[in-house]
C-alpha cells in the first residue's frame, strides 16, 4: 500500500495480480475466497487480502489501491456512497449505484445472492402471536423484546425505520455485539427476547427453524452480493468471470457457506470456498 | 475543536441525563459493575498476597501466576467466556476481575514482603506470636502499599469496565461501542471524558483513604 | 483441536502484526519516556507534574484512544498507526514514572564520584546515569511491554486486525477454540517476551550480582552484612524491582 | 549474686548451610550483673543472644534462664520476660513512642492507660523529654531511636535485658551519653543485662563480666573486664583487645598518690607557692592561700620550676614555663587543658593529666575544679607499682 | 616542601539555605605533604575538601592550586588533574575493577590497553590481587572496594590526592590496613594529599599536618599532630582531642632507654640472667646465653624476682612470679601476649609495654622477637621526663 506502509506486503494493481480484500467478517472473506478462486480459474493471478475491516476501511483500501476488488452489498454501500439514498429495492438500488459511486470506483453485476438484516422470532412466537410480517409484530411491539447490535438502535433502517414504516417501538432493546451470531440467536432461541435482528444469511434460521418475519414497507433494503472494483485495474477478462460467477451465486450457497465456516468443527473461510468451488467446476489453480 | 463541541452538545443535551439509557444511570451501572469487581479481586488477592507476604512460602509462583494474569487479554476472556457462558454478567464480570487482581496481589504481597526484617524481628523478640507479628505489624505496614495496588487496579477496572458493554451489558462504555457503531465521535469522547472523570473521582477518594490508613509514621522522614 | 492446525497461516499472521503493535510502541515510547524521566528526575517541578499527568493517560480507555487518533491524526480508522500511536502514549504513562524512580534511585554517591573524577555532565549520563537506571527501567519496560500486548487486542474491535481479531472472529463464528488459541497466544508471547527482557535485563545487570565472594575477603568487613536476622540481599533481584513496578503500573 | 541468671550448657550451633556460629559454649551470667559479649564480627555473639530468647534454636545443649530449660517455656510467653534491645532500634515505624514502648505490657493485656502511663515515666528514666511520646521514630533523631528502643525493652520490667550492638549505629558522643545513662540504669534497676558489642573499650567500660568469643565460635576468654587487659587468656584475646591494654587497665586502679607543691600565679599577680596536704583527705574548703599562707620559699616540691597560673576562684588556667623569669600577669604560655585530675581518678587520669602536661606534672584538682596541688610523674609511677604488687 | 600545593585565602561558604559551612578559611598545603582536616560532624571538612577540585564553589574567597586560582581551570579538567576519594568508595557498580580504576585515564584518551596494563600494575600497588581486576564492585568487601577506589584515584598519576573519611565505612582491623597501606604510598608515591576524617587517632596516625575545625566552620587549629595533642589551641581543640592525649603524644618520641637484666627459663629448664646491654646499641646476633654467661647472681636490675620463660628460640613466652619457687618447666602463669617493646619503638609502647606487663616490666625483643632484656617503669619515665624537658 502506498498510505500505509505498514499494513502488510499488499500489492496493487498493475503488476497483474488482483488483490481481493475482504471486510473483517466471514461471509465477506468467503466471498473474497471465491472471487480469487474464479479469477485464478480464468487464468489471472490473484492473491486476498482478509479482513480489511469496515466498509470505509476497505474501499479506502481500494482507493489507495492495496486491493483492487472486494465484495460487498448493494444497499449498504449506496447508503455509505450517498446517505441521502431512499432506493430501497434492488433494481432502485444497481441503478442509483453507478452514479453514486466515486471516480474511479465501480461495482461489476449484482447476484441475486443476498444477505439483508432481518427481523427474526422463533416458531413458537410466532406461532403465539401469528406473526408472519413485521406488520402483525407491529401490533403486539411493546410486548416485545428486541435484540440487535447496537447501531440497530439508530440506524435508519433499525429502530427509527421500524417506528416510521410499521409504527413498532418494541418495549426494549437490548444491544448485543457479535454481529447477529449465536450470542443473540442463544437469547432468542432462550427467551431472553422476542425479536432478534439478524442477517438472512445466519445458518442457525435454518438449523433452530426460527421465521424471518417478512418486510412490506421494505425497511430493510435489498443487500445484494456484488463486486466493488477499482476502475480500470482489472485485467480483461476479469469482469467477465466475475459477472458469470456472481450470476451463479445464491442466497442459499450464502447459507451453507456461512454454515461451513461457523462452529466449532468448521472450516476456514479459504477452505469452504475452496470446496463450493470445486463442487460449482471451478479449478482454483 | 468541531470535535470538542460535538462531545460538549452531547453532554449537554437534556435527553442524555434522564431515562433508563441517561448518563446518571449508566454512571451508576458502570461504578456499580466496578464495585462488585473490586470487592471481589480484593477478597482474593489481599488475603492471598498476605498469606504468601507473611510467610514468604509460595512468592514465586504468585509472582509468576500474577505475571501470567496480567498478560490475559480482557478482551479475549471477555469473548471466550461469553461464547462458553452466554449472556449476563458473569463473563465480564469475571474477566474484570482477572485484571484486577494481579495489581492488588503483588501490591499486598510487595507490602508485606518490604517490611523491615528488623521490625518485624523486633516484634518477634517481645513476644509476638505469628498472628500478631501479622496483624500488628505487618499488616499495618503493608496497608498503604496494598492500598496502592487497590488504587491502581480500580483504575484499570473503571478504565476497561467499558468492554463490559461490547458484549450486551450497560455502562458509560454504552456510550463507547454504540458511538462506534454509528462512527459518533461525539458521543464516543463524551464517554471517554466520563469515564475519566469517574476514575479520577474514584481515584482521589482512594487516595484519601490510603492517606487514612497510612500511620503519620510512615509518612513522616524529619521533624 | 482442528482449528489451530487449519488456520496456522492465519494465526502466524496475525501474531505477527500483533508482535509489531506491541513491540514498536515500546521501542518508540523508551526512546521519548527517557529524557523526558531524566528532566523530571532532576526537578522538584516537574517530576510531580509529569508523573501524575502519565497517570491521567492511563484513565483513558485503550479503544477510545483507538478510535479518537484517526480523527486526530487524520489515519484511517483501521490504520496500525492508531494502535501505535496510541499504545506509545500508555507506554509513556508507564515509562515516565519508572524511568524517573529509575534516574532518582541511582546511587548519588556514584553520581559524585563521576563528578569528581572529572565526567562532563553529558559523558556522566551516558556513561554512569544511563546503564546504572537500567534495572528499575526495566521493570517498567517489561510491565509495559506486558500490558501492550493484552491491549492490542482491543484494535480487534474496530477492525484492526491482530490476534485480538480471532476474540472478535471466534465470538461471530462461535469457534471457542479460535479465541483459546488467540488468548493462548496472547499469554505466550507476552511471557515469552517478558522473559527475554528478564535474561536482557540480567545480561546488562550482571554487575548486579555479587556472585563470588571469595575467602580472600574472609577476613573482611563483608562479614558485617551478615549479622543478625535474615540477611538483606545487596542487589536487587530484577524480578524484585519488576514486582515493585508492578505493584504500581498496568494496563487497561 | 551467687544465681545465674542465664546459664549455657554445652551449646552448640550450627547453621543449616553449615556455618558453625556457637561452638560448645559454656557460660553462667550470674543474676543482676551486666555481662558484655564481645569479638570479631561473624564469631557468633548476636547467635549466642539469640538463642537466650529462642530466636535462634541450638543445635544442641541446653540453655537455662533462672534454672529453667528456656525450651520449657513457650516462645511468645519466654520473650515477653526479657526484653530486647537492637543495632537497628527495630522500632514499629507506624507508632508512636509511647505506644512502641508500651508494646509489650499491651500485650501481657495490661490496660491502654496503665502502659501510657508507665511509658511516660520510662522516657524519663531514659532521659528523653515527654513531648516525644507522640512523636513517631521518624521522628526521632537515631540518638533517640535508641533511647526508645530501651525503654521498650524495660518497659514489662523484665528481669532480663538482651542487647544486641545497641550503640554501634549512633555516633560517638551520643554513644558516650548513652553508655552512661546505661550504666545509671544498671545501678537504679537491677537487671541482668547481657550486651553484645565488638568494641573492646564499651566493653571495658560496660561489663561487669566480659566474654570474649573468637572466630568459629569459640568461647576465649570469660572474665572481668580487668582480667581480661591484665591477663588476657591467650594470643586471640590479646590481640583483639589491642594496643594500649596496659594503659587502659589502669582505669581500674585508684589510690591515694602524694601531692606536690606548685608555684602559682594569682589574677592580681601574686605568685604564691600551694602545699602539700595529701589527695583524697582533702574536704572542701579552699585550699588555696591559707596552706600557701603557711609555707614561704620553694620547697623540693616545686623543684621543676613551672608557675601554675590560677584565677580568681582558684581553678588552674594555664603553665608558665621556668625560663620565663618574672612573668607578666595573664601571660600564659601553655594551656591547662582538660587534662586534670580529680580526687578518685583512675590511675589512668593521673597518668595522662602528668603526661598531657607541659611542666610533666599532673594538676589535681577539687569537685569544683580548684587546684589542689600538682602530681609528679614519679609517684604516679609509684603508686602504679604499688597498685602492682597489691595483685600479684 | 616549602612551596604549596594547594591554598585557601580567605575562603567562606555559605550555603543557599544560610548554613556556614566554612568561615574565613586561610590554609597552605604544603606539596607532598598529607594534611588532615578533622573536626565533629558538620563542621565544614567535607565543604572544604570540595571547593578543592570545585564540586563546590565558595562563596567568597579563593583556593590556589599550585599557586594557580582553581576557577582559572575548566571543572572537568581540574578534577581529572586530582585524584578524590570518598567514604562510600563511590565505584560505578556497573564496571569491573580494571574498568573503574582506568576511568580518568580513559577520559583523558589513553588507550584501552596502556590504562588497562596500568590499572593492574595499581592493584598490585593497593595490595590487591590482579585476578580481581575482572570482577564488580558488588563482589568485593568493602575494604576491597575502598582500595579499588583509591587505585581508581591514582589511575592518572595525579599530584594532587583527596580523601573524604576514605576508610570510615570499614571495620576497626581492615581499617588499620588501609591506614598502614596509605602511609607505606605516601612513602613511595610522592602526593600531596588531603584527608578528611573525623577520627583524632586516624589524624595522628597519618598526617604530617593536621587542621581542627570546629563547628561553625572555623578553623580552629592548623598544626602538627604532636602540637595538636601537646598544645591543643584552645578549649575546642583540647575537648575534641580528648582524654588519653598526653598518653597519645608519646607516640612521637622515642629514646634509648636502658635495658635492665631479667632471670630467664629455658625451654630446658635451665634459670639463667640476662645481661643489660643498651638498648639501640644492639646488632642482630643473639644475645641470650652469651650476654648472661657473662653474668653470675642477681643484680639490682632484677630485683623484682620474676621469671621470664623463654623459648628455644630464645623470644619470650611467660612471666612466673618470684612467689612461684622452683618452676617446673612450661608452667607459665603469666602470658607475655602482645604488649612487647621493639628496638625503636615509641615511649607509648615503651610504657604501655610496662604497664601491659605482670611484673611491670616490658619486655624489649629484637627485630626476630628474641628477648633483648626488660626496662623498668622508672626509667621510662625518665626517659619521658627527659623528652618533655627536651622539649621545653
Ligand atoms: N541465619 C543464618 N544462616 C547461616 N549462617 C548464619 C546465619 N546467621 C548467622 N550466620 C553465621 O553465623 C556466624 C555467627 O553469626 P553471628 O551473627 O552470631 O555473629 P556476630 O558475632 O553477631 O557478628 P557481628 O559482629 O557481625 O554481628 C557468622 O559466620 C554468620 O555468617
Ligand atoms: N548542599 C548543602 N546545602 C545546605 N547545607 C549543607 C550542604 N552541604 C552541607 N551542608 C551543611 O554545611 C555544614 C558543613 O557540612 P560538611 O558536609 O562540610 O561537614 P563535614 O565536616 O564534612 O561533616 P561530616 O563529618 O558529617 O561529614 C553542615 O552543617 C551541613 O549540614
Ligand atoms: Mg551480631
Ligand atoms: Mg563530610
Amino acid at each position: 500500500g502506498s498510505s500505509d506502509p505498514l499494513n502488510g506486503d499488499s500489492s496493487g494493481g498493475g503488476d497483474g495480480t488482483v488483490t481481493v480484500g475482504s471486510a473483517d467478517f466471514p461471509e465477506s472473506q468467503i466471498i473474497a475466497e471465491l472471487y480469487a478462486g474464479v479469477l485464478r480459474d480464468a487464468g489471472i493471478e490473484a492473491s486476498t487480502e482478509p479482513g480489511i475491516g469496515a466498509r470505509e476501511a476497505y474501499i479506502g483500501a481500494v482507493e489507495d489501491g492495496s486491493i483492487d476488488l472486494v465484495p460487498d452489498y448493494s444497499g449498504n454501500l449506496l447508503l455509505y456512497v450517498d446517505p441521502e439514498s431512499d432506493a430501497a429495492s434492488g433494481e432502485e438500488i444497481l441503478d442509483a449505484l453507478p452514479d453514486a459511486l466515486p471516480d474511479g470506483l465501480t461495482v461489476l453485476e449484482a447476484s441475486e445472492a443476498e444477505n439483508k438484516d432481518a427481523m427474526v422470532v422463533t416458531r413458537q412466537t410466532a406461532d403465539e402471536y401469528s406473526l408472519t410480517s413485521i406488520a402483525d409484530m407491529a401490533e403486539v411491539c411493546d410486548q416485545l423484546v428486541i435484540a440487535g447490535p447496537p447501531e440497530f438502535q439508530e440506524r435508519a433502517y433499525g429502530l427509527p425505520g421500524l417506528e416510521s414504516k410499521y409504527g413498532c417501538t418494541p418495549q426494549s432493546f437490548e444491544p448485543i455485539n457479535d454481529g447477529g451470531g449465536s450470542l443473540t440467536v442463544d437469547a432468542l432461541t432462550r427467551g431472553d427476547v422476542d425479536v432478534a435482528n439478524i442477517f438472512t444469511t445466519t445458518p442457525a434460521i435454518k438449523q433452530q427453524d426460527l421465521v424471518v418475519l417478512e418486510d412490506p414497507e421494505n425497511n430493510f433494503i435489498a443487500q445484494q452480493v456484488l463486486p466493488l472494483a477499482a476502475e480500470d485495474r482489472l485485467p480483461d477478462g476479469a469482469a467477465d468471470a466475475l459477472n458469470e460467477f456472481s450470476s451463479k451465486l445464491t442466497t442459499r450457497d450464502l447459507i451453507e457457506l456461512n454454515q461451513s465456516v461457523s462452529g466449532d468443527g468448521s472450516v476456514n473461510p479459504q477452505q469452504a470456498a475452496r470446496d463450493w468451488l470445486e463442487a460449482n467446476g471451478y479449478t482454483d489453480a | 475543536m468541531n470535535l470538542l463541541s460535538g462531545m460538549w452538545q452531547w453532554l449537554t443535551d437534556p435527553t442524555n441525563w434522564s431515562g433508563s439509557g441517561a448518563i446518571p444511570a449508566r454512571a451508576l451501572e458502570h461504578m456499580a459493575y466496578s464495585g462488585i469487581v473490586m470487592v471481589v479481586a480484593i477478597v482474593v488477592a489481599v488475603p492471598l498476597g498476605m498469606l504468601v507476604g507473611h510467610t514468604g512460602r509460595g512468592s514465586g509462583a504468585v509472582i509468576g501466576v500474577a505475571g501470567a494474569l496480567r498478560a490475559l487479554p480482557t478482551l479475549g476472556l471477555l469473548t471466550l467466556f461469553s461464547l462458553l457462558m452466554g449472556l449476563g454478567l458473569v463473563p465480564p464480570l469475571l474477566a474484570l476481575v482477572i485484571l484486577a487482581v494481579p495489581p492488588i496481589l503483588t501490591a499486598t504481597y510487595a507490602g508485606v514482603a518490604e517490611v523491615s526484617p528488623a521490625v518485624r524481628d523486633a516484634a518477634k523478640a517481645q513476644g509476638m506470636t505469628p498472628t500478631q507479628v501479622l496483624t500488628r505489624v505487618e499488616v499495618p505496614l503493608a496497608l498503604p502499599v496494598a492500598m496502592g495496588g487497590i488504587r491502581n487496579a480500580a483504575l484499570q477496572v473503571i478504565a476497561t469496565a467499558t468492554v463490559a458493554a461490547y458484549i450486551n451489558l450497560g455502562g458509560l462504555g454504552r456510550y463507547l461501542i454504540d458511538g462506534l457503531a454509528v462512527r459518533d465521535y461525539s458521543r464516543m469522547l463524551g464517554s471517554v471524558l466520563l469515564v475519566a472523570v469517574l476514575a479520577l473521582a474514584t481515584d482521589a477518594v482512594l487516595a484519601a483513604l490510603q492517606r487514612a490508613v497510612t500511620s503519620p509514621g510512615l509518612r513522616t522522614t524529619a521533624h | 483441536m482442528t482449528w489451530l492446525p487449519e488456520n496456522l497461516d492465519l494465526v502466524l499472521r496475525l501474531t505477527g502484526t500483533h508482535l509489531m503493535q506491541s513491540v514498536v510502541p515500546v521501542v518508540l515510547g523508551l526512546l521519548i519516556s527517557v529524557p523526558l524521566a531524566r528532566l523530571a528526575a532532576g526537578s522538584r517541578l516537574i517530576r510531580p507534574l509529569m508523573v501524575n499527568g502519565a497517570a491521567l493517560l492511563y484513565t483513558i480507555p485503550s479503544l477510545t484512544l483507538f478510535v479518537l487518533l484517526p480523527v486526530v491524526l487524520g489515519t484511517r480508522i483501521t490504520s496500525i498507526i492508531n494502535v501505535i500511536v496510541a499504545l506509545t502514549i500508555y507506554v509513556i504513562a508507564i515509562l515516565v514514572r519508572s524511568c524517573t524512580d529509575a534516574f532518582a534511585a541511582v546511587d548519588r554517591s556514584v553520581l559524585q564520584a563521576a563528578t569528581a573524577v572529572g565526567y562532563t555532565k553529558w559523558q556522566r549520563f551516558w556513561a554512569v546515569e544511563l546503564p546504572l537506571a537500567v534495572p528499575v527501567m526495566l521493570a517498567g519496560v517489561r510491565t509495559a511491554l506486558v500490558a501492550n500486548i493484552s491491549m492490542v487486542s482491543v484494535g480487534a474491535v474496530i477492525g484492526i486486525q491482530s490476534l485480538g481479531t480471532l476474540f472478535t472472529d471466534g465470538l461471530r463464528r462461535s469457534i471457542a477454540e479460535e479465541i483459546l488459541v488467540g488468548v493462548v497466544l496472547t499469554v505466550i508471547l507476552a511471557v515469552g517476551l517478558d522473559q527475554l527482557l528478564r535474561l536482557l535485563g540480567l545480561y546488562l545487570t550482571r554487575w548486579q550480582r555479587p556472585g563470588r565472594l571469595t575467602a580472600d575477603s574472609s577476613h573482611d568487613d563483608a562479614r558485617r552484612t551478615s549479622s543478625s536476622g535474615p540477611q538483606p540481599s545487596t542487589a536487587p533481584d530484577p524480578d524484585e524491582s519488576a514486582r515493585r513496578i508492578a505493584a504500581t503500573g498496568g494496563g487497561a | 549474686m551467687g544465681k545465674n541468671a542465664i546459664s549455657f550448657r554445652d551449646v552448640r550451633k550450627v547453621y543449616p548451610d553449615g556455618t558453625t556460629a556457637v561452638d560448645d559454649l559454656n557460660l553462667d551470667v550470674p543474676v543482676g550483673s551486666l555481662t558484655v559479649f564481645v569479638g570479631p564480627s561473624g564469631c557468633g555473639k548476636t547467635t549466642s543472644l539469640r538463642m537466650i530468647n529462642r530466636m535462634v534454636e541450638p543445635t544442641s545443649g541446653q540453655i537455662q534462664v533462672n534454672g529453667q530449660d528456656v525450651t520449657s517455656v513457650p516462645e511468645a510467653a519466654l520473650r515477653r520476660s526479657m526484653g530486647y534491645v537492637m543495632q537497628a532500634s527495630g522500632l514499629m515505624p507506624h507508632r508512636t513512642v509511647l505506644e512502641n514502648i508500651s508494646t509489650v505490657p499491651r500485650l501481657l493485656g495490661e490496660s491502654k492507660r496503665d502502659s501510657k502511663r508507665r511509658a511516660e515515666e520510662l522516657l524519663e528514666t531514659i532521659g528523653l523529654d515527654r513531648s516525644l511520646g507522640s512523636r513517631y521514630p521518624a521522628q526521632l533523631s537515631g540518638g533517640q531511636q535508641q533511647r526508645v528502643g530501651v525503654a521498650r525493652a524495660l518497659a514489662a520490667d523484665p528481669p532480663i535485658l538482651l542487647m544486641d550492638e545497641p550503640f554501634s549505629a549512633v555516633d560517638p558522643v551520643v554513644r558516650a551519653d548513652l553508655q552512661n545513662e546505661l550504666l545509671d540504669l544498671k545501678q537504679r534497676l537491677n537487671k541482668t543485662i547481657v550486651f553484645v558489642t565488638h568494641d573492646m573499650d564499651e566493653a571495658v567500660l560496660l561489663g561487669d563480666r566480659v566474654a570474649v568469643f573468637a572466630t568459629g565460635g569459640r568461647l576465649a576468654q570469660y572474665a572481668t573486664p580487668e582480667e581480661v587487659l591484665r591477663e588476657p587468656a591467650d594470643q586471640f584475646v590479646s590481640d583483639f583487645v589491642g594496643r594500649d591494654r596496659g594503659f587502659r587497665a589502669l582505669s581500674f586502679d585508684s589510690r591515694d598518690i602524694p601531692l606536690s607543691g606548685v608555684l602559682t600565679l594569682d589574677p592580681q599577680g601574686r605568685v604564691a607557692e600551694l602545699g602539700t596536704p595529701t589527695m583524697g583527705s582533702g574536704g572542701s574548703g579552699g585550699s588555696r592561700g591559707s596552706t600557701a599562707a603557711h609555707q614561704t620559699g620553694p620547697s623540693a616540691a616545686v623543684a621543676n620550676g613551672w608557675t601554675l597560673e590560677v584565677d580568681a576562684a582558684g581553678a588552674p588556667v594555664g603553665w608558665i614555663p621556668p625560663s620565663g623569669g618574672e612573668p607578666a600577669g595573664g601571660q600564659v604560655t601553655h594551656r591547662v587543658g582538660g587534662s586534670l585530675y580529680r580526687p578518685g581518678g583512675s590511675l589512668r587520669q593521673a597518668l595522662d593529666a602528668a603526661l598531657s602536661s607541659p611542666s610533666g606534672l599532673a594538676v589535681a584538682v577539687d569537685e569544683r575544679g580548684r587546684l589542689r596541688g600538682v602530681l609528679r610523674p614519679q609517684e604516679i609511677m609509684t603508686a602504679i607499682e604499688a597498685a602492682r604488687e597489691s595483685r600479684s
